[in-house]
C-alpha cells in the first residue's frame, strides 16, 4: 500500500533480533553436526532455517524468506524427516559417529574459518552499509519481473533478465524428479 | 549498539559455512553430510541476499531463489540415493559407501 | 486516551505496517483469544451438528445443551495424568505438539479481518501463510516418530504423504487465483492477503466467479485439498480410529493431546480464511459495488444485529422448550441468562449499526465498519467450518492409496489446467 | 423403491461351472525377500477388530503380505460345558456365542435336539421362531451394516442401524423379556404365547423398516467413497469360497448360490416364498449388496409369516426331562452369519455325551487371509467387517 519506506517504522529493535536470530542459527547449526540422533540434527537444522528465513526478513528480501520457509522447512525437510525414518536410524546412532579422517577435517574446516575471517578483517573497508533501494512493498513484484519479464504499458511484453535462467531451473527439478523416483524405485 | 551492518551478516554466514564443512568432512551418517550441505547452501544465500541488499539490486536475491531450487534437486536426488543405497547395504555411513558398484 | 484508541480504531492501515507494536500485539492477544475461543465452540458446535446429523443429542448435560461441556473438556484434559511412554524420544515427543501448534496459530499473523484489522499486511502475505502452514507437519512427523510405536508411525508417514502431495494441488490452485489479481490495467499481482481481496473489490467480482468456471474449478480444488491438508474426514488417514487407533498422537494423552485438537482446529479456521480471502471477497459484504447505495451499506450493517437476534432467539425457545421439572430450573436460569447475554450483544450492535451511521461519531463509525468486515469475514469461515462438519458426517474415508490417486492424478491435472486456462484467458481477455 | 437399489429380480444366476480351487492350504509361509516389512499386532484391543480379535500383520509399508489371526481371547469352552449341563440347561448357553443374532443360535440347537429326540415343533411354533429368526437375521445385518459402515469411516449409518435395531429389540423383549441373549426357544417349540399385538406390531415394523432400508442405501450404495472403498476389496472366488468351507452371505456374494434355508428347509421356510441373492465378484461390495437384499427378503418372509400364522399349540409333546436315545446328530440352519451347525452325540443320558457346534464366523474368519493378502491396512479393516464376525462365536 505504502511503497516507501518508513524508516522510523523499520524494526527498532534490529540489533537485538540480528543477535537473537543469529546466535539460534548458529547454535541450532552446531547440534546439527553434533547430534547422534538424525532428527535431533534434522530439528536443529530447522530451526537454523528459520533463523536464516528471519536474517532474509531483515534483509528486506522477504521473498526469498518466504521461499525459504515454504521450500526449505516445509519441504525439504519434511523429505529429510521422511527420509530418516525409513532408514533403520536405531543401529546408525548406536554406532562411531565421526569417520577416522576427522582431525583433518575439523583443521581444514578451522583454516577455512581463518580465512574467512582474515579476509574479512583485510577487506572491512570495501563493504559499504548502502540501503536496497526497492521497497519492501514491492520485493515479489520485481522479482517476478526478473524472472518472468513484464507487461509493457503499450501491450508488449519484455523477457526479464532471469527469465532463461529460471526455465533451466524448471528443467532441472524435472531431471532431479524423474532421478529420485528411478532411484527410489524397487524394480524398474 | 552497533549499527548491523552487511559485515556482520557474512560473519554469520561464514560460521554456518564453516559448521556445514566440519559436517561434511567429519560425519559418517550420509543423512546428516546432506543436511551439512543444507547448512552450506544456506550460507551461501544468506551472503548472496547480504550482497544484494548492499548493492542495492535484486541480483543476489534471485540468485539466492535459485540456490534453493539446487538445493531442494540435490535433496530430492541425494536423499534418492541414499534410499537405492540402503536398500542393497543396509547402511547409511558414507565410509561404507567406498566402490563405485556393487 | 480516547483519541489514542481512537486513532486506531481509524487507522486505514495495519498495525503492522504502521509500526506500531503495542497496537500489533493487541491485535496478536485479540487474535489468539479469538481463535482459542472459536476452537472451543467449534467443538461444541461439531459434537451438537454431528450429534443431530446421527439423531442423536450430543453434549446435553454440562451447562443447558452442553454448553460448557468445552470448559468441561478443557478442564478434564488439562488435569489428566500426561503419559510419555518410557521408550519416546521425550524431548520430541514433548516439543512436536508445540510444533503444530506454533505453526496454526503464526497463520493469523496475515490473516486479513478487515483492510486494517489484521496484524499485518506483508507483501508475501498467500506464501507466508502457505509456507508456515506445511510447517504443521513437521509437528505430525515428529510425533509419530518420537512416540517409538507402530501405529503413530504409519499415521505420521501417511499424513507427511498426504500433506506434501495436497500442498502441491492446493499451491497451483491458489496461484490461478493470484494470478487473478494482476488482471488489472498495471498488470501486476499481488501476493498481499490485503491487496487480494481489494482486487476483487477493484474487479467487482469475486474470484470464485472469475472467468467461470475457471475460478470456481480452482476453489473447489482449494477447497478439497484444504479438507487433506487439515487430515479432515474423509481424508483423516492420518488418524483413522478403525485402521490406527488414533494415528500420530496415539500415544498423547491430556494437555499435549489436546494441543493437537487445538493445533487441528486452528489449522481448520486458517484454510479456511485462505478460502474466503482468494475466492470469496473476504471481509467484503455481497454485492459491494452493484449494491453501493447507503441504504444498502445500512441494510447489510444490521446483518450482525439481526444474527445475534436470531441466535438469541433460538436460545428462547431452548428456554422455553426446556421441561419444567424443577430438575431443570438451573440449565433453565443459565440458557435464559445466555441467551439475553446474545439479546444484549445484538442489541448493542443495532445501536452501534444504527448511531454510525452518522460520520459525526468516528469511534461508532469506524466501529461499525470494523464490526461489519469481520462479521462477514467470520460468517464465510463459519460456512466452511459447517462444511467441515458436514463432510465428517455423510462420506466413509478413503483409503491411502484412492487419495494420493485423487491428489495426483485428478486435483494436479485439473489445477495445471486451470492455471493454464487462466493465464490464456487473461491474456485473451483484458 | 427407488430404482438404483437393488433389487431381487436384478440378481445374476447362480454359477454353475465351479473351477477348482488352486489353494493350496498347507502350503507353508514363503518367506519375503523385502527386509522392509513391519509387523503390527492388530488387536486384540483395538477399535476395529469387532471384540478381542488379534489379527498379526506382516506389511511392506502399507501393503499386507500375510496375516495370522490369533482367536481364543474369548474363549469360554461353551462345548465343554455342554457335557456337564442338560439339555434343558444348555439351551441359554448357546445364545451367548453370536450374541447378536441370539434367537438363530436357539433355533439351531433347539432344533438339533428336536431332531434328536425325533420331535417335531407345532405349525404355530414354527411361524413364531421363522418370524423371530428373521426379525433377528435383520437385526443381526443392521449391527453389521452399522459396525462396517463405521470401520470404512462413515460414523452415520451406525447411528440410523442401531436406531432402527432397537424396534426389533423391543418385540424381543415384550416377547420373552431379553432384548440381547433372548433364549425365546424351548426344545418342541416355544415357551411363551404371543403377547397381545404381537402380529400387528411385527406388520407395523415391516412398514416402518422398509424405508429405512433404503435410507442406509441412499446413504452408502452410490457413494463413490464407499464404492471405491469396497469394490475389488477382499475378492474370494466361489471355488477358493468352497474349498475354504466359507458360508452365509460371504459365500453368496461369490456367485454361489446356497442358501439352508432353500438347501435343506428346515423350520417351515419351505413354505414361504422368498429369493436368494446373490452376488458376481465376491468383493466387499457385493456382499454388502447381497445382505441389503437379505434384509428385505427377511421382511418379505415376515410378512407371509405374520399373515399366514395358524392357532394351535406351541409345545410338542416333550417329556420332562430330555434323554434322547443313543445316537448322533448334525442339523444346520442358516444363521445371519452363514451355516450355523450342531453336531450332538447322545450316549442315553441327559446330557450331550459332546456337542460341538460349526460356527460360521469362525469358518469365514479363515477366508481373511486369502482376502487380504496384497490389499492394504485399511482394506484388513474392511475386510473384517464384511466377514461379519462375532468373537463370541469364534471363540466360543
Amino acid at each position: 500500500m505504502n511503497p516507501t519506506i518508513n524508516m522510523a517504522a523499520a524494526p527498532v529493535a534490529t540489533p537485538v533480533f540480528f543477535y537473537g536470530l543469529a546466535a539460534a542459527a548458529i547454535i541450532s547449526g552446531l547440534l546439527v553436526i553434533t547430534r547422534r540422533n538424525a532428527v535431533h540434527s534434522a530439528l536443529a537444522l530447522i530451526v537454523t532455517l528459520l533463523s536464516v528465513a528471519g536474517l532474509y526478513l531483515m534483509l528486506y528480501a522477504p521473498f526469498v524468506a518466504g521461499v525459504q520457509i515454504i521450500v526449505y522447512a516445509g519441504g525439504i525437510m519434511v523429505l529429510f524427516l521422511f527420509v530418516i525414518m525409513l532408514v533403520n536410524i536405531e543401529r546408525a546412532s548406536k554406532e562411531r559417529q565421526f569417520n577416522r579422517m576427522w582431525p583433518v577435517g575439523l583443521a581444514a574446516s578451522c583454516a577455512l574459518l581463518a580465512l574467512f575471517l582474515g579476509a574479512f578483517a583485510k577487506g572491512k573497508a570495501l563493504l559499504p552499509d548502502r540501503m536496497i533501494p526497492i521497497a519492501e512493498g514491492s520485493n515479489t513484484q520485481e522479482i517476478a519481473t526478473q524472472l518472468y519479464g513484464e507487461v509493457l504499458g503499450n501491450g508488449q511484453y519484455r523477457l526479464g533478465q532471469y527469465t532463461f535462467a529460471f526455465e533451466i531451473a524448471s528443467l532441472l527439478l524435472l531431471v532431479a524428479i524423474l532421478g529420485a523416483v528411478i532411484m527410489t524405485k524397487k524394480k524398474i | 549498539m552497533v549499527p548491523i551492518t552487511t559485515l556482520h551478516y557474512l560473519v554469520v554466514a561464514a560460521a554456518l559455512f564453516v559448521l556445514g564443512t566440519i559436517g561434511v568432512l567429519t560425519r559418517r551418517n550420509v543423512v546428516i553430510v546432506l543436511m551439512s550441505i543444507e547448512l552450506i547452501l544456506n550460507a551461501v544465500n544468506l551472503n548472496l541476499v547480504a550482497f544484494s541488499r548492499m548493492w542495492g539490486n535484486l541480483h543476489g536475491q534471485i540468485f539466492a531463489i535459485f540456490i534453493v531450487v539446487d538445493a531442494a534437486a540435490e535433496a530430492a536426488v541425494g536423499l534418492g540415493i541414499l534410499i537405492a543405497f540402503f536398500r542393497n547395504r543396509e547402511t547409511t555411513n558414507v565410509d561404507e559407501i567406498d566402490l563405485l558398484k556393487w | 486516551m480516547l483519541n489514542t484508541m481512537m486513532s486506531y480504531l481509524g487507522s486505514t492501515v495495519t498495525p503492522g505496517e504502521a509500526g506500531n507494536q503495542f497496537w500489533a500485539l493487541i491485535y496478536v492477544l485479540i487474535i489468539f483469544a479469538g481463535v482459542s475461543v472459536a476452537v472451543m465452540a467449534m467443538n461444541w458446535l461439531e459434537r451438537k451438528a454431528l450429534a443431530h446429523f446421527q439423531i442423536r443429542l450430543g453434549p446435553m448435560r454440562v451447562g443447558p445443551h452442553g454448553l460448557l461441556q468445552p470448559f468441561a473438556d478443557a478442564l478434564k484434559l488439562m488435569l489428566k495424568e500426561d503419559i510419555i511412554p518410557s521408550e519416546a524420544d521425550k524431548m520430541v515427543f514433548w516439543v512436536a505438539p508445540l510444533i503444530g501448534l506454533l505453526a496454526a496459530f503464526t497463520v493469523y499473523t496475515v490473516i486479513p479481518f478487515g483492510p486494517s484489522q489484521a496484524v499485518s499486511d506483508m507483501n508475501i502475505g498467500i506464501l507466508f501463510m502457505l509456507g508456515v502452514s506445511s510447517l504443521g507437519v513437521l509437528g505430525i512427523v515428529t510425533a509419530g516418530w518420537a512416540s517409538n510405536s507402530h501405529y503413530p508411525l504409519i499415521g505420521a508417514l501417511r499424513s507427511s504423504a498426504q500433506m506434501v502431495s495436497y500442498e502441491v494441488a492446493m499451491g497451483l490452485a491458489v496461484v490461478s487465483a493470484i494470478m487473478m489479481t494482476s488482471m488489472n490495467s498495471t498488470g501486476t499481482g499481488t501476493l498481499s492477503m490485503i491487496q487480494i481481496v481489494q482486487a476483487q473489490q477493484h474487479q467487482g467480482i469475486w474470484f470464485l466467479f472469475k472467468f467461470f468456471p475457471l475460478g470456481f474449478i480452482a476453489f473447489v480444488i482449494f477447497a478439497i485439498a484444504m479438507v487433506a491438508e487439515t487430515n479432515r474426514a474423509p481424508f483423516d488417514m492420518a488418524e483413522a480410529e478403525s485402521e490406527l487407533t488414533a494415528g500420530f498422537h496415539t500415544e498423547y494423552s491430556g494437555l499435549r493431546w489436546s494441543l493437537f485438537m487445538l493445533a487441528e482446529y486452528a489449522a481448520m479456521i486458517a484454510v479456511s480464511s485462505i478460502a474466503v480471502t482468494l475466492w470469496l471477497g473476504g471481509w467484503m459484504r455481497p454485492f459491494p459495488n452493484f449494491l453501493n447505495a447507503p441504504a444498502w451499506g445500512f441494510f447489510f450493517s444490521l446483518f450482525p444485529g439481526l444474527t445475534f437476534a436470531g441466535l438469541a432467539a433460538i436460545a428462547f425457545i431452548g428456554t422455553a422448550r426446556m421441561p419444567s421439572d424443577s430438575f431443570f430450573k438451573i440449565q433453565r436460569a443459565g440458557l435464559a441468562i445466555f441467551a439475553l447475554l446474545l439479546a444484549f450483544l445484538a442489541l448493542v450492535l443495532f445501536v452501534v449499526a444504527i448511531v454510525g451511521r452518522n460520520p459525526d461519531h468516528r469511534l461508532l463509525a469506524s466501529f461499525r465498519e470494523g464490526i461489519d468486515y469481520v462479521f462477514w469475514f467470520v460468517l464465510k469461515v463459519a460456512v466452511f467450518m459447517y462444511m467441515f462438519i458436514w463432510y465428517r458426517a455423510t462420506w466413509p474415508r478413503y483409503r491411502f492409496d484412492q487419495l494420493m490417486r485423487v491428489g495426483w492424478k485428478v486435483l494436479l491435472p485439473i489445477s495445471l489446467g486451470v492455471l493454464i486456462l487462466t493465464a490464456i484467458v487473461g491474456v485473451l481477455v483484458p | 423403491m427407488n430404482d438404483r437399489m437393488p433389487t431381487d429380480k436384478a440378481l445374476p444366476h447362480a454359477v454353475t461351472n465351479l473351477a477348482t480351487s488352486n489353494l493350496d492350504l498347507d502350503a507353508p509361509d514363503k518367506p519375503y525377500l523385502d527386509s522392509n516389512e513391519l509387523i503390527i499386532n492388530m488387536g486384540p484391543q483395538h477399535p476395529a477388530t469387532h471384540g478381542v480379535l488379534r489379527v498379526i500383520l506382516k506389511l511392506d509399508g502399507e501393503k499386507v503380505l500375510g496375516t495370522e489371526c490369533v482367536i481364543g481371547y474369548l474363549h469360554r469352552g461353551v462345548e465343554k460345558i455342554a457335557e456337564n449341563r442338560t439339555y434343558t440347561m444348555f439351551n441359554p448357553y448357546v445364545d451367548r456365542m453370536d450374541y447378536v443374532a441370539a434367537v438363530s443360535n436357539g433355533l439351531g440347537y433347539c432344533q438339533a435336539v428336536e431332531k434328536l429326540l425325533n420331535v417335531e415343533a407345532p405349525p404355530r411354533a414354527n411361524y413364531i421362531r421363522v418370524i423371530l429368526t428373521e426379525l433377528n437375521r435383520i437385526a443381526s445385518h443392521q449391527l453389521w451394516l452399522g459396525t462396517h459402515a463405521l470401520d470404512i469411516g462413515a460414523m452415520t449409518p451406525l447411528f440410523y442401524t442401531f436406531r432402527d435395531r432397537e424396534e426389533i429389540l423391543k418385540v424381543f423383549e415384550k416377547y420373552c423379556g431379553a432384548r440381547l441373549t433372548t433364549h425365546a426357544f424351548r426344545i418342541g417349540g416355544c415357551q411363551y404365547e404371543t403377547y397381545a399385538g404381537f402380529e400387528k406390531e411385527v406388520k407395523n415394523f415391516l412398514k416402518f423398516v422398509a424405508p429405512k432400508i433404503d435410507e442406509y442405501e441412499t446413504l452408502l450404495t452410490t457413494n463413490r467413497i464407499w464404492l471405491e472403498r469396497t469394490k475389488n476389496v477382499g475378492v474370494i472366488s466361489a471355488a477358493d469360497a468352497i474349498a475354504l468351507g466359507v458360508t452365509g452371505p460371504v459365500l453368496r456374494a461369490s456367485g454361489v448360490k446356497w442358501d439352508i434355508r432353500k438347501a435343506i428347509p428346515y423350520a417351515n421356510y419351505s413354505d414361504f416364498d422368498f429369493d436368494i441373492p446373490i452376488g458376481e465378484n465376491g468383493d466387499t461390495y457385493d456382499r454388502y449388496l447381497v445382505r441389503m437384499v437379505e434384509m428385505r427378503q427377511s421382511l418379505r418372509i415376515i410378512e407371509q409369516a405374520v399373515n399366514g400364522i395358524p392357532e394351535g399349540p406351541i409345545m410338542a409333546k416333550v417329556p420332562k426331562v430330555i434323554k434322547p436315545p443313543v445316537g448322533e446328530i448334525y442339523h444346520s440352519i442358516e444363521a445371519p452369519k452363514g451355516e450355523l451347525g450342531y453336531f450332538i452325540v447322545s450316549d442315553g443320558s441327559t446330557q450331550p455325551y459332546r456337542l460341538r457346534v460349526r460356527p460360521p464366523s469362525f469358518v469365514n474368519l479363515q477366508a481373511l487371509d486369502i482376502m487380504v493378502r496384497g490389499m492394504l491396512v485399511a482394506d484388513v479393516v474392511a475386510v473384517i467387517g464384511t466377514l461379519d464376525i462375532v468373537l463370541g462365536e469364534v471363540d466360543r
